[in-house]
């Protein structure tokens, strides 16, 4: 299976299921479940997984989605192998659960009054696997690789607005230097992106292959969309990970992913969202268990602003009204996540603005009516891709029904659905994995023009408040600024977003202390039970 | 022999491959998009798309192209893949390797079971071992193999962990790492596929059965053991082993469903993969493959045929 | 020959097929296991024409009050994922599977016979030609023909049917083909040939006729192949669009439900099974009441 | 008779009922059937299809076809209770008292098996003689040799199909004969094969009766087979025996009207004219203790018409199949004429080309040269396409095998209607056409299938008539026949030559019917014509050798039997030779020039020629014994 879009570089992580594949679930998962005790009660595991504590040494085994053969280890690719990636490399700063920013390479860091020029004091006695010590002209090198148009890589297109390839400096081995080409209050939360892992300098052209980081693990073996394995970097600055190993090895079909799991062949299924029903089947199992992300899943309904559908506002946010969210996220996910209101930015996000759009029948058909129509009918897309678009399309479906819209629903073919209908279909559902900086988040999928602009929104308005945010350094200005985009967004019917879902994550009952949140897996603290 | 048989037939199976060539490469022009967009997805702006193009030499008039492959593929260069940018031989010689052998367990295993439960029905036709034989084919042609291979998963790896429920080991896997895995894929496969030959193996023994030299054969009083081995069975294996290479060519043509199910890296999960990235040819080649084996599967069940029938053996020294 | 006369002829060869085919019915009702078979399968044709009428509810209407009910109260075999009532869904499930499924088998099986006629008349290169395309085709592994077809054109039935055809429409001429080359040769054809009859006439009239009861065979046969093909198509989510109730769809969407709502994925599998022992059942007892070797057929 | 008496009694079969069930009807196939045999003695039964005497040989060995049993009675073979036998004893039954020579030996030798296995299989395994694989194969090769199978020693070791219908024939013999069985039957053993190679292999038969002197039953529809070979004849009709005793006195005093009847329906080469047929009603009024007097009686002689134009006249007619790159056409050179309301019969074995060059005529076939012009004037185009409508309509076809000449899915009206819509024929109708060959109209509504032989070949002839042609190609039309029905179909042909001026041209290879019916004869050998004149003069003293070797080979009812063809005779050549005679690889005169020089034709008469190397003289009959040594 070949990522036909750049999944994580759009968040979406593919689970793209094959022809035969996909359906073959069917049955498997049905039957798996009827042997077990079974049961409807929703995933009871929190996003700190088990709450055992992990023992010291032991090899876990990860079951990867579908991979492209052409995949590579080159975390600024769009087809880095991504789990291996937090496991191999550093950043200079990552994100925590609560959205804001953490030291990782860069001890600290400060920017000038105009938010131009940023300051990054990197720590000291980091070696590479391959001994070399670490210094401020790896980043450098790291950064330019990043802007490179050969390296194609999805976070240039973050970066590059405000930001060239020299833009960054080594004022001497542990004080790196960027100079913005624009203000940017926001930048080191953009270099959070799992696209930012800071890789040896010079290495641009054999990273893919060496691995070589300054990462908690060291690379021992590595096959395009195969097997791999890594193994404990006991020179590692920080603490220390309980696990000797992990092996990667590569299943694309889901079921089959899941069926390794509940054979005992693997302990972890990494980027897979469990439907709701292999969930309960999971949980009947008595050597595995499922571990719920909360709000892991932004799930979408992009409404293409250019088609002639759209192009009217007021049809868009008639649409927004037009469904009961508490119906819809019952259907489709079975209420295992937050009501979104149509507002993009999940509520655990430090920047989230609590408004929204909500259900109110009545004004959507006012809305229709002022748009000129009494009644419309429109297709809305689908796919096997995720397991929750089609639950999602069909619940819409229904709950708007008796309003002014009739949706009927198409399927397309999980392999060509990023290509032939994301982008190109007027209505169709979508998803994305939470966790994205704000400032990324907004300007990714909402900014005019960008390639990850699924509803073609446009307006300058909106971008200008943008501008304005990242000009401004004062954070509490700032956040007020993010929030008003937030609200100019929803109200020019920019975003339908019915709910954000939990990622239910398949895991065997022998694995403890499993954190994940956004792109961060935490490979230190995750271990076997004792 | 081989001018007789073996050469009037090669040319047509030659034809017969370059022909399902040109069908597929046709069809694959069909198809939206082209591995550029699909290796470059999300970020498939014109120009990036329009720059591999270049890159991918899919910017050639498609007569063209194909012509260039033809050419290469008959010197033994199928070219490299559009999206691992390796050569595609090496890779399809893996999956080809790993589904042949499997292939290869249940041809060993599974056909020649089926062919005795054949003969078995067809010697007690309408009595219970023919009824119980006959009913378990039925369900084996009825029964799509999903839920044939899922109900073996389920049993014997998550119920009773006997064995591995997918293959962890990928595509360079040795022999030694499949062999473990290797009983459910193969039981799998099996049973869909014995069941057309137990089928076919009983009508024409039940045909044989009929035929006047058995009835001769049973007047001069010889024993019934002597009768089935010598008598009916040479000729009852004669039509089945056509269906035996039909199913021969299905097992390495691609068994898409069982592979993805036990996650086997072989011909088909290839195949899949290949089509949804439109690596073209990886593709070609596999089709190449596939019907490479289709012709050569008829032509040596014919041949074989023609081994065991001195009737072709030993034509009439006349017209 | 007049268009007149070929008019009139043609009405003949009805006549003709009318009369063979009430033979055929005849034979088959001799048959225990064609007449069970026969049994199922205009069962289940009946219960999807009559599914309007005798489903207790609507297929595709959600329930978010409903959902997953077990079996009991107004859904007597409970609700599915979306709260919709999985007996209606079940009962008017055969309608797409029974129509793709019998169109695309009878289009591939009239093409085929076609083909074959004109294969064992023409004979020579013509045949030849026929042969070897066919061949090229079949040399295509299934899969690979479905899946481009698929991808190339998407979901929808007409596509079914059009893959469908693709891949079986060389084995049944290979099949059909082979019974007319029986016939060819009898006497019979040859004094028509020797009247300086035309090929319509010939095909239409001596031909077709005799090998009517492989057609049938081969139709019964294949079709039991394609319903379980369109409904494994559509399970993978190609063919039927959601909610569409189809059987194939249906497992796929409740694959996993058997811990909370059995019938859900139980209640299709039983009612696709049947429906596929059945034509099996059929296409075996009409062979055997024909006195036509199936597994030869499926050889060609 | 008790049991002590049936100890020494080969065969003794006491009122015997066969039947099968047909729903809960119980159905009869034989009805109170006595028989006796002493050991040595020749049994023949004899009867038309349906008279039940394949399976009165099947009990003979305890078999029976599944569904039908023994409803009455008992049968003794060699001293056992032969339906008393289970399991082994049945086995060592068969294996040692009693062997079959199956009718198609083709069909009844194992094809993937060696004939020296098939015979070993045979051998007793008692039998000390044949204990080490060296004594089998030298037993097998001195079975090989008694039933005269050339070269023993090499067919040891090929498969069935290697052999010609002849040779196949004599190894199911061989095989027979390879437990010493002390009963033989042979159910139509020479049924299929031509004249030369039935003449050969009864000799082998009777030979063999001489040496070993085991008793035989011997199943035939042709009372010459019977009365040359056998010592006692049991006459079947519909499943019982209606006459039965020694040979000569049967035949000669036939006391029953069936008997009587089956006699006289017999065409003889020795004897011109059209036999009565067999009249059914007035045997079954027999049964019934009634008497009716017979429809026709006397022998009908057809008199040949005079000075009628020619319908038909083919001139060097030369076919090549090139299936050799550079073999002979395979046929060469061929004149042929047919006059209106005349029968001309083109006779010749099996691979005479005879049905290639009627397939000519039709159009059906290719030529490489030759003329054909039909009523004198219109040449033939080569094939049916490019002839037009009205030539396609006087050339008509009847074909040998009434089962495959009507299609089974039409009507009889279908049948006979097409021809009369296809050729726009005014006035005429099915039911006429029905009538011209003696069918009532109500039979249009018929189904072939629910037509008797007999009945079906009129409808085929019907269908040809219909078209009003002015010649009809009548190929073999009487040779799957009955005797008794046989008859009647050949006086319907003539009667449709007379009253319609058709002209004929009868294919067969069936010298007493050619005797019957014909006007002119045509005597073909691989292609190659080698003797034509009037009915009379091909009869007469004067013929061609090979002529003579076919009509020696004629089993004839009531004469000597005494001449067979030499060993090897019965042995035809693949194909023509490239130069020469095509005969004279089996001519008893050949010469040198024969092999190398195209024989001359020579004239006997205005009517008839021969062509032949050896002098005229060399040819007549008197002469031709003393110089040949055909006796």
């Amino acid at each position: 299976m070949e990522h036909t879009n750049t999944p994580v570089g759009g968040g979406r992580i593919s689970r793209r299921t094959m022809l035969a594949g996909s359906g073959l679930a069917v049955l498997s998962a049905a039957l798996l479940t009827a042997c077990g005790p079974g049961g409807s009660a929703l995933p009871a595991a929190s996003s700190g997984g088990s709450g055992l504590v992990a023992k010291a040494g032991g090899t876990l085994r990860i079951a990867r989605p579908p991979a492209s053969k052409a995949e590579t280890l080159d975390p600024a690719s769009s087809l880095s192998a991504y789990e291996y990636l937090g496991a191999l490399y550093n950043r200079l700063v990552r994100l925590d659960d609560a959205g804001t920013v953490q030291p990782d390479l860069a001890e600290s860091w400060e920017t000038s009054k105009d938010a131009l020029t940023w300051t990054f004091h990197l720590r000291r006695g980091v070696t590479w696997h391959d001994g070399k010590p670490f210094t401020a002209q790896d980043v450098v090198h790291t950064i330019q690789h990043m802007l490179d148009p050969n390296t194609k890589s999805p976070q240039a297109g973050v970066l590059a607005p405000f930001i060239n390839a020299k833009a960054a400096t080594a004022k001497d081995d542990v004080t790196l230097v960027v100079a913005l080409s624009s203000p940017n209050a926001e930048f080191a939360s953009l270099m959070t992106g799992y696209n930012c892992y800071i890789i040896p300098n010079g290495s641009a052209a054999t990273i893919g292959q060496s691995g070589i980081g300054t990462g908690p693990f060291k690379l021992a073996s590595f096959t395009a969309a195969g097997p791999g394995k890594i193994v404990r970097n006991d020179a590692y600055f920080g603490t220390k990970p309980k696990l000797d190993a992990i092996e990667f090895s590569s299943i694309p079909d889901t079921q089959a992913r899941v069926n390794a799991l509940l054979a005992g062949q693997v302990d972890l299924i990494s980027q897979t969202n469990l439907d709701y029903a292999t969930s309960q089947t999971v949980m009947a199992s008595s050597i595995a268990t499922v571990s719920s992300v909360k709000n892991a899943q932004w799930y979408t309904v992009p409404m293409l602003n250019t088609s002639a559908e759209f192009k009217d506002k007021r049809v868009r946010l008639a649409l927004a009204h037009a469904y009961n969210p508490k119906d819809v996220m019952q259907l489709a996910v079975h209420g295992s996540g937050t009501i979104a209101r149509n507002n993009p930015v999940p509520p655990t996000e430090a920047y989230h603005l609590d408004y929204g759009l909500d259900y109110d029948p009545e004004k959507s058909k006012s809305l229709l009516k002022q748009a000129g129509h009494d009644s419309t009918a429109l297709d809305i897309w689908t796919s096997t891709y995720d397991s929750v678009l089609t639950p999602l399309a069909l619940a819409l479906k229904g709950s708007v029904e008796g309003s002014g819209f009739t949706l009927n629903v198409k399927t397309s073919a999980a392999d060509s659905y990023y290509t032939d209908v994301w982008m190109k279909k007027p209505l169709m559902t979508s998803y994305w994995y939470t966790g994205r900086p704000i400032d990324q988040l907004l300007n990714q999928i909402f900014r005019s023009g960008s390639s990850y602009n699924e509803n073609a929104y446009a307006n300058p308005a909106f971008d200008k408040i943008l501008d304005t945010a990242r000009a401004t350094v004062d954070d509490a200005k700032r956040k007020t600024l993010y929030q008003d985009a937030q609200k100019f967004l929803m109200d020019d019917g920019g975003s339908l977003t019915p709910f954000f879902a939990d990622r239910l994550v398949g895991l065997s009952k022998k694995v403890a202390g499993y954190k994940e949140h956004g792109f961060e897996f935490d490979y230190i603290s995750i271990g076997l039970v004792a | 022999m081989f001018t007789r048989f073996v050469a009037p037939r090669l040319g047509w199976a030659i034809a017969t491959i370059v022909l399902s060539t040109v069908l597929v490469f046709s069809a694959m022009q069909a198809l939206p998009g082209d591995a550029a967009t699909q290796i470059l997805g999300q970020n498939a702006t014109p120009e990036a798309v329009a720059t591999l193009r270049r890159q991918l030499g899919l910017d050639q008039a498609p007569v063209a192209r194909f012509v260039t492959w033809l050419g290469h593929a008959l010197t033994g260069n199928f070219g490299t893949s559009l999206v691992s940018g390796q050569a595609v031989g090496p890779e399809v010689g893996r999956a080809l390797l790993n589904t042949s052998f499997l292939a290869g367990v249940t041809i060993l295993v599974g056909f020649s079971l089926a062919m005795v439960l054949g003969l078995v029905a067809g010697l007690f036709r309408d009595r219970w071992p023919d009824a119980l034989i006959s009913t378990v084919a039925l369900v084996g042609m009825s029964v799509p193999e999903f839920i044939v291979a899922t109900l073996l998963v389920l049993a014997f790896s998550i119920t009773i962990p006997l064995f591995p429920a997918v293959v962890v080991a990928g595509q360079n896997a040795t022999i030694g790492q499949l062999l473990p895995s290797m009983p459910l894929p193969a039981l799998s496969l099996m049973f869909v596929a014995a069941a057309y030959i137990i089928r076919m193996m009983r009508t024409s023994v039940i045909d044989v059965m009929e035929s006047d030299f058995v009835h001769t054969a049973r007047l001069k009083g010889i024993t019934t053991g002597r009768l089935v081995i010598r008598h009916v069975v040479p000729s009852a294996v004669l039509p089945t082993l056509n269906v035996v290479a039909m199913n021969i060519a299905w097992l390495i043509g691609g068994v898409v469903v069982v592979e993805s199910i036990f996650n086997y890296p072989g011909m088909g999960s290839l195949m899949i993969r290949s089509v949804q990235s439109r690596d073209l040819p990886t593709i070609l080649l596999i089709t190449v493959i596939g019907a490479v084996t289709f012709v050569a599967c008829n032509l040596l069940a014919d041949l074989a045929a023609t081994f065991l029938n001195p009737r072709l053996r030993y034509p009439r020294n006349s017209k | 020959m007049t268009s007149a006369t070929i008019s009139t002829e043609t009405v003949q060869g009805t006549t003709g097929m009318i009369r063979s085919l009430i033979r055929v019915m005849r034979s088959i009702l001799r048959s225990k296991s064609a007449t069970l078979g026969f049994v199922l399968v205009i069962l289940h044709v009946l219960l999807a024409v009559l599914a309007p009428l005798i489903a207790p509810g609507n297929p595709v209407k959600n329930n978010p009050a409903a959902v997953l009910q077990l079996p009991g109260g107004p859904f007597p075999l409970g609700t599915d994922t979306l709260g919709r009532d999985i007996l209606s869904r079940t009962l008017y499930g055969g309608q797409y599977a029974l129509a793709v499924s019998f169109t695309a088998t009878a289009l591939a099986v009239l093409l085929g016979t076609i083909i074959a006629g004109l294969a064992a008349y023409y004979g020579g290169w013509v045949d030849q030609l026929i042969t070897r395309v066919l061949d090229s085709i079949l040399a295509v592994p299934a899969i690979l023909a479905m899946l481009v077809v698929v991808t190339v054109f998407g979901s929808g039935p007409w596509v079914i049917v059009l893959a469908v055809v693709i891949v079986y429409t060389g084995g049944v001429t290979r099949v059909v083909r082979a019974a007319a080359m029986d016939v060819m040769p009898k006497d019979f054809i040859t004094a028509a040939r020797a009247r300086g009859e035309g090929v319509v006439y010939i095909l239409s009239r001596e031909v077709f006729p005799n090998i009517l009861d492989v057609v049938l065979v081969e139709f019964a046969m294949r079709a039991s192949w394609v319903v379980l093909l369109v409904s494994s198509l559509s399970f993978l989510g190609f063919g039927a669009n959601p909610p569409t109730p189809d059987w194939g769809l249906m497992v796929a969407e409740n694959r996993s439900l058997m811990a909370v709502v059995p019938l859900a994925t139980l209640a299709p599998i039983v009612f696709l099974a049947t429906l596929i022992v059945g034509l099996n059942l059929a296409a075996d007892g009409l062979a055997k009441s024909l006195g036509i070797d199936r597994m030869k057929e499926i050889l060609g | 008779m008790t049991a002590t008496q049936s100890e020494h009694l080969a065969i003794d079969i006491q009122n015997l009922d066969v039947a099968y069930m047909a729903g809960t009807r119980q159905v009869n196939v034989l009805q109170g059937v006595n028989l006796a045999l002493r050991p040595g003695e020749v049994l023949g039964l004899v009867g038309e299809s349906g008279s039940g005497k394949s399976t009165l040989a099947g009990i003979l060995l305890a078999s029976l076809r599944t569904s039908s049993f023994i409803a009455r009675g008992t049968v003794h073979v060699a001293g056992a209770d032969v339906f008393k036998l289970k399991g082994k004893g049945l086995r060592d039954f068969r294996a040692s008292q009693v062997a079959l020579v199956p009718q198609n030996a083709g069909a009844a030798l194992t094809p993937t098996m060696r004939i020296a296995d098939q015979l070993a299989e045979a051998f007793r395994s008692d039998d000390a003689s044949t204990a080490t694989r060296a004594a089998r194969r030298s037993r097998a090769i001195e079975l090989l040799r008694l039933v005269r199978l050339p070269n023993p020693a090499a067919a040891l070791d090929k498969y069935p199909h290697q052999f010609s219908g002849g040779q196949q024939q004599r190894i199911g013999i061989a095989m027979a004969l390879a437990a010493r069985p002390a009963i033989l039957v042979l159910d139509e053993p020479t049924t299929g094969l031509d004249v030369v190679t039935q003449a050969a292999i009864l000799d082998t038969l009777s030979r063999l009766h001489a040496e070993l002197g085991m008793a035989m039953v011997l199943v035939s529809h042709d009372l010459g087979v019977i009365d040359k070979m056998c010592t006692h004849v049991a006459v079947l009709r519909q499943g019982k025996v209606v006459e039965s005793g020694p040979t000569k006195d049967v035949l000669a005093h036939p006391s029953h009207p069936y008997t009587r009847g089956l006699l006289a329906s017999v065409p003889r080469i020795n004897a011109p004219g059209i036999p009565p047929s067999l009249d059914d009603a007035v045997i079954d009024a027999y049964e019934r203790g009634e008497t009716l007097p017979a429809a026709e009686s006397a022998v009908y002689e057809r008199t040949a018409p005079v000075g009628t134009p020619p319908v038909l006249t083919v001139r060097g007619l030369t076919v090549d199949y090139n299936r050799k790159p550079h073999g002979a056409p395979t046929v060469l050179d061929v004149d042929l004429d047919v006059h209106a309301g005349e029968i001309v019969a083109l006779v010749g074995e099996s691979g005479s080309g005879k049905s290639t060059i009627a397939n000519v005529i039709a159009g059906l076939q290719g030529t490489k040269a030759g003329v054909l012009t039909l009523d004198g004037e219109t040449e033939l185009a080569a094939t049916v396409p490019r002839r037009a409508k009205a030539v396609r309509r006087a050339i008509q076809i009847i074909f040998q095998n009434a089962d495959t000449s009507l299609n089974p899915r039409q009507t009889v009206r279908d049948a006979v209607n097409r021809p009369l819509r296809l050729f726009g024929i005014r006035g005429s109708s099915v039911e006429a056409a029905l009538a011209d060959v003696d069918l009532p109209g109500s039979f249009a509504q018929r189904l072939p299938g629910q037509l008797s032989g007999g009945q079906r070949q009129r409808v085929g002839i019907a269908r040809a008539v219909a078209a009003g042609p002015s010649l009809v190609l009548a190929d073999e039309i009487v040779s799957a026949l009955d005797v008794s029905v046989q008859s009647s179909i050949l006086r319907l042909m003539d009667r449709l030559a007379r009253e319609k001026d058709l002209g004929f041209l009868f294919i067969t290879h069936d010298l007493a019917v050619v005797r019957a019916i014909a006007d002119r004869v045509v005597v073909l050998y691989l292609g190659r014509i080698v003797e034509e004149g009037t009915v009379d003069e091909i009869f007469g003293s004067i013929s061609h050798p090979y002529t003579r070797l076919l009509l020696d080979a004629v089993i004839e009812l009531g004469d000597d039997h005494a001449s067979a063809p030499a060993p090897g005779q019965d042995e035809v050549p693949d194909g023509p030779p490239e130069q020469g005679c095509p005969f004279a690889s089996r001519c008893p005169l050949v010469m040198d020039v024969c092999r190398t020089v195209r024989p001359p034709v020579v004239p006997v008469s205005a009517t008839h020629s021969i062509r032949c190397h050896a002098p005229l003289n060399n040819l007549r009959l008197d002469l031709a014994e003393s110089a040949t040594g055909l006796v």
